[in-house]
């Protein structure tokens, strides 16, 4: 029997299979060497990266709640010049596409650090966290505006050539708003979803878990809502879609493929086992064997709703 | 590495603290005193993180059935404070585990030789018995044990079969000497300077004032230190402490799970 | 040692102690009296309330997710008329304030439904159901669109002098903005939250689980967003705010009061353990005392952050 | 009534099937035939939900210590499909179990000594064993049981042990004659017409034939329904089924978990 094909295309970005690292769950690949074999899976997404160096928030960052887990790392990372002299000679050495995933707290940062990592050969394409506020406008988060969202993305569009994947917020009340507003401004993709803002209280303490008081929500608790909202957005755009959002089998994987997206992240179950990805991976690709599917293509938005 | 162990045996040593002895593949006989694994102490959602423990102690001995003959075995001490540990004690001989291990950075057990002394605080000892058996071949060794009251002070018996003089201190008076771990080692420095190097597990404050105490005698002094984690390989960033030269302009964040659990006491911010 | 004082007023509606039982997941209360005293918690909301009888969705309409559930029960219910002829019998002879869950699909028929309840002298007070489409508007939200819900509530505000309880939806951007929108049309009070809208996907018959498609994800799972909402809701408005989401102990709850809830609702956690709403609200009163809190008043809202 | 159950026994008694057994309390005993239980199979949020599984035997015995008495104790026969059933499939002889029951509406034995039929798809079986011994005293039972293969005929010997005469069928013909069990039902009440009542379990598709069949014989004919559930009690709405009469405007919707698991197959809807 011939191996299904599990290869998937996304802006141009030639994977082998659908199964990427979610950003900030994978630190920059070479920590998981140990666990797996980073050939084996489709892409890897970088830590959320910035202009300058971020400390991050005060600890603690992370707590574990109900099928799920509350981070607030504040987006700590080294550094778009660490990141090149430090993490881009080892990320040359995989033959796997990079995806660096890039916030920043302006328009202006957003586009700087865009035009930067468009002279890096190794970088493969971008995707866009939106999910960040804006300090330069009162805060308000681009990701949850579509008018800001917009603009950031059309700044990032023009400062490079490589391909733009845009990730959306889910803390939205129309997410396909925000979708349309994404692709208008020329996004080639778009991911989804985000962190969804939540809450731990220690009641001994009446303080807040987190030291940032609030934490973004992940793991399989949320897989309801992003499988809708891939499903809301698959179908509204014109776009790639890639889904995120509890993914920690190849079940959950295929299940956000018939949703319609065409590839994959895994965030969250990179924790609880380090090789999660490729296992993952593996197992989407005997699952098309035992049922005869051909292609991975084949089965994109075949829900029938 | 990452291995599914067997439970060989899981007892009650002292009320809420059980010894989890498990069957190991023999890769992991390279485990250093000071490094730890990630439990995954069920396959379900909740819990859903691995859990953190220390090392208590790795020995190859003759398995039960002759055929896989010797049999490399780890041991954890562990203290039941909540769920997940809830779910360990509750496992029985032959139950299994999803293990990821041996992790992180070790004591470093080098030297000329000289008296080594060992402070844990609690359910800090756990790291410091195997530590103990592998600093034994080469050199002096004396363990300050402290903990609230005589329940918390852990194993003290295989620590003296070693052939190890202890020293046990309790805040209750209910075993030992009443007061501090911490004023207890200090009267020791004072009378024997000339102690080569320190190494402390227990609650941060306890590893703060110990580390004080060393740089006063100028002592190297190492601590093994706890954090909340959710990965253990260094990619979440959520187990960080400041280190020595910490600024929020010029970050100096360490990984407890990869930069440590263990660190020279010189390395780390301690305010 | 005395017993603490466990007692709670929202809007007039004096309750024994601060847990009530969510709607829709406590039937008309007759369907638990073999296993709790209906006169050991503070209030009883029932079953979302329409005009007339709903038939509700067709089925599968349940399915279990991690820590949580979905639902798309679709609002079955048997209409005022069948209400008051056979379930406010019952509910008059139990010895606690019943709180009536209502909802429309459209303006008139809150205004209508406020209009008929106002005259039951068994109904303590009114909780409005605000995420429901609005038929005559293109299916709009009423409870995801800040015009919309100000609409209804000032309606139901002009229709009864019972107290107003409005119900919010959590899919929105922008909580606080919406509990402003109910708090200047007239609301009494807020409760918080509503289910999360999410979607469970059956991957060998490629189709969604629930018949209706998309359901509301509720239980553990939704808990950190569930009390961060209830935070940010308490510090802007001055109503009192009613916890809901993911409530399973004593814990959870008094978490809630913590974030500055007056009151909680117990939900899908009456469908693990049927007498959950009493154990919790004895639990509560038993934490207090071992801690020495002479009024469950006192812990409203006393979050250090 | 809410009951913490203790596991007397729980084994696998064909490959994928297992019979639990467990204490009751004594109030228990008043369980009729088709009632079912919701059991948490772990103290968890994962799973979160009870699991519902009717009543396979219900019967009091001595109880292991004398101090105690006469205990009542209940059985399930269930069939690994999931996560929940997985659970149980791993409980060991002391393990304690939470569970809701007695629930719903069992099945009427009430008759006049006539001839009783029994039809069991699967793990459908399961009811119909207390069923058949409740039935035994006033009235001759029959039982028809099929399955897709030989693993699937449970418990058949203990049938045949309370003397009933059974008609065993299968899809692959591994056990009993090949074909659909309602195939031979028919042909046994079309030689024996006078039969009074007709008891069925199993999935829908089979319960819908009986159902045909029973109605052209004009037998009273009672069927056992499955449904996803939450609650069990009324509450949820989640497990409703069509009554006879509904419509979208006049909806005529039952609970199977209050209003069921058993109907008489003429107050439900069924295409
Ligand atoms: C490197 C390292 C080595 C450790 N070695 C040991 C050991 O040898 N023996 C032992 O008994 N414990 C050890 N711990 C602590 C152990 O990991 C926690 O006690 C355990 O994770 C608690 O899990 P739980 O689900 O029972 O508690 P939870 O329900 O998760 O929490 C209960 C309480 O324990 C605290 N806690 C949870 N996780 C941690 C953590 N990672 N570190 C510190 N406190 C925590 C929580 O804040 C909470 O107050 C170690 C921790 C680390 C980081
Ligand atoms: C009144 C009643 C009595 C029952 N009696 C028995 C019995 O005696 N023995 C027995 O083995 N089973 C019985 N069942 C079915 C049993 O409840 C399910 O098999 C069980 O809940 C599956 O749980 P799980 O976690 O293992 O499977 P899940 O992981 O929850 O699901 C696995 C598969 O089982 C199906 N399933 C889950 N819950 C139910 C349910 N409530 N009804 C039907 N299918 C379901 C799911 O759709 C899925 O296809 C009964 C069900 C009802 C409603
Ligand atoms: C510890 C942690 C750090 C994260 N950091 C980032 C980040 O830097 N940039 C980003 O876009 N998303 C970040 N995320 C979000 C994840 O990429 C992903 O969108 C989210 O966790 C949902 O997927 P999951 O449920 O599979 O984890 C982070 C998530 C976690 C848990
Ligand atoms: C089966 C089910 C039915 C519900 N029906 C209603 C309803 O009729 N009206 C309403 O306002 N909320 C309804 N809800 C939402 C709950 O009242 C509650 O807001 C939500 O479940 C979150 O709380 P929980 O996590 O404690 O369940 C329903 C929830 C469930 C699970
Ligand atoms: S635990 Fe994840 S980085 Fe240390
Ligand atoms: S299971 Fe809840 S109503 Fe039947």
């Amino acid at each position: 029997m011939t191996r299904p094909d599990m290869s998937v295309e996304i802006a141009g970005i030639k994977m082998r299979n659908p199964v990427m690292t979610a950003s900030g769950t994978f630190g920059y690949g070479s920590e998981f060497v140990d666990y797996m074999d980073l050939e084996s899976i489709g892409a890897i997404i970088t830590k959320g990266l910035s202009l300058r160096p971020k400390a991050g928030n005060r600890t603690p960052r992370i707590v574990e709640t109900p099928g799920g887990m509350l981070n607030a790392i504040g987006l700590q990372n080294v550094g778009i010049e660490a990141f090149i002299r430090e993490k881009i000679p080892f990320l040359r050495t995989v033959n796997t596409p990079v995806i660096v995933n890039l916030y920043g707290n302006s328009l202006e940062e957003y586009g700087e650090l865009a035009q930067r990592l468009d002279k890096i050969a190794e970088v493969a394409g971008l995707e866009v966290n939106i999910s960040c506020p804006n300090v330069r406008q009162g805060g308000i988060v681009f990701g949850t505006d579509p008018k800001a969202a917009y603009e950031v993305v059309k700044l990032v569009r023009e400062a490079t050539i490589k391909p733009v994947i845009v990730k959306l917020s889910p803390n939205v009340t129309d997410i396909v708003e925000m979708a349309h507003a994404c692709e208008e401004a020329g996004a080639d993709a778009l991911s989804l979803i985000n962190t969804l803002t939540g809450m731990a209280i220690d009641l001994q303490k009446r303080r807040p878990v987190l030291a940032n008081l609030t934490g973004g929500l992940s793991g399989p608790a949320i897989k309801p809502i992003a499988l809708r909202m891939v499903w809301q957005v698959a179908k509204a755009v014109n776009l790639p879609v890639i889904g995120i959002g509890g993914i920690t089998s190849a079940t959950d994987a295929l299940e956000f493929i018939v949703a319609g997206a065409t590839a994959v992240e895994v965030g969250t179950a990179s924790f609880l086992d380090p090789s999660a990805t490729q296992t993952i991976a593996h197992d989407m690709e005997r699952y098309l064997a035992e049922n005869g599917i051909v292609s991975i293509r084949e089965m994109i938005g075949t829900l029938e709703d | 590495m990452q291995f599914k162990a067997m439970v060989i045996s899981n007892t009650e040593i002292s009320p809420g603290y059980f010894r989890l002895r498990l069957t190991a593949p023999r890769d992991t006989a390279v485990s250093r005193p000071g490094q730890f694994l990630m439990v995954k102490v069920r396959d379900a959602t909740d819990p859903l993180l691995r859990r953190p423990f220390g090392i208590f102690d790795m020995a190859t001995i003759d398995s039960e059935n002759p055929e896989t003959g010797r049999q490399t075995c780890l041991e954890i001490l562990y203290k039941v404070v909540g769920k997940g540990t809830r779910v360990l004690a509750a496992l029985h001989h032959g139950d299994h585990l999803d293990i990821l291990g041996p992790l992180g950075k070790g004591f470093d057990t080098s030297g000329r030789g000289g008296e080594k002394i060992l402070v844990g605080g609690g359910v800090g000892l756990a790291p410091l018995y195997y530590l103990a058996r592998r600093l034994l071949g080469n050199s002096p060794v004396r363990l300050f044990a402290g903990g609230k009251n005589r329940e918390d002070i852990l194993c003290i018996t295989e620590f003296e079969r070693l052939g190890i003089e202890t020293y046990v201190s309790t805040d209750d008076g209910t075993l030992g000497e009443q007061g501090m771990v911490t004023a207890v080692m200090e009267r020791y420095l004072s009378d024997n300077p000339s102690v080569e190097t320190i190494y402390a597990c227990g609650p941060f404050p306890m590893l703060k004032a110990v580390s004080r105490i060393a740089e006063r005698y100028g002592i190297p002094c190492q601590v093994s230190l706890e954090a909340y984690m959710a990965c253990g390989v260094g990619a979440c960033l959520g187990c960080v402490i400041k280190g020595r030269n910490h600024t929020e302009e010029i970050p100096d964040y360490r990984c407890v799970c990869k930069d440590g659990p263990v660190f020279d006491s010189l390395e780390l911010f301690w305010d």
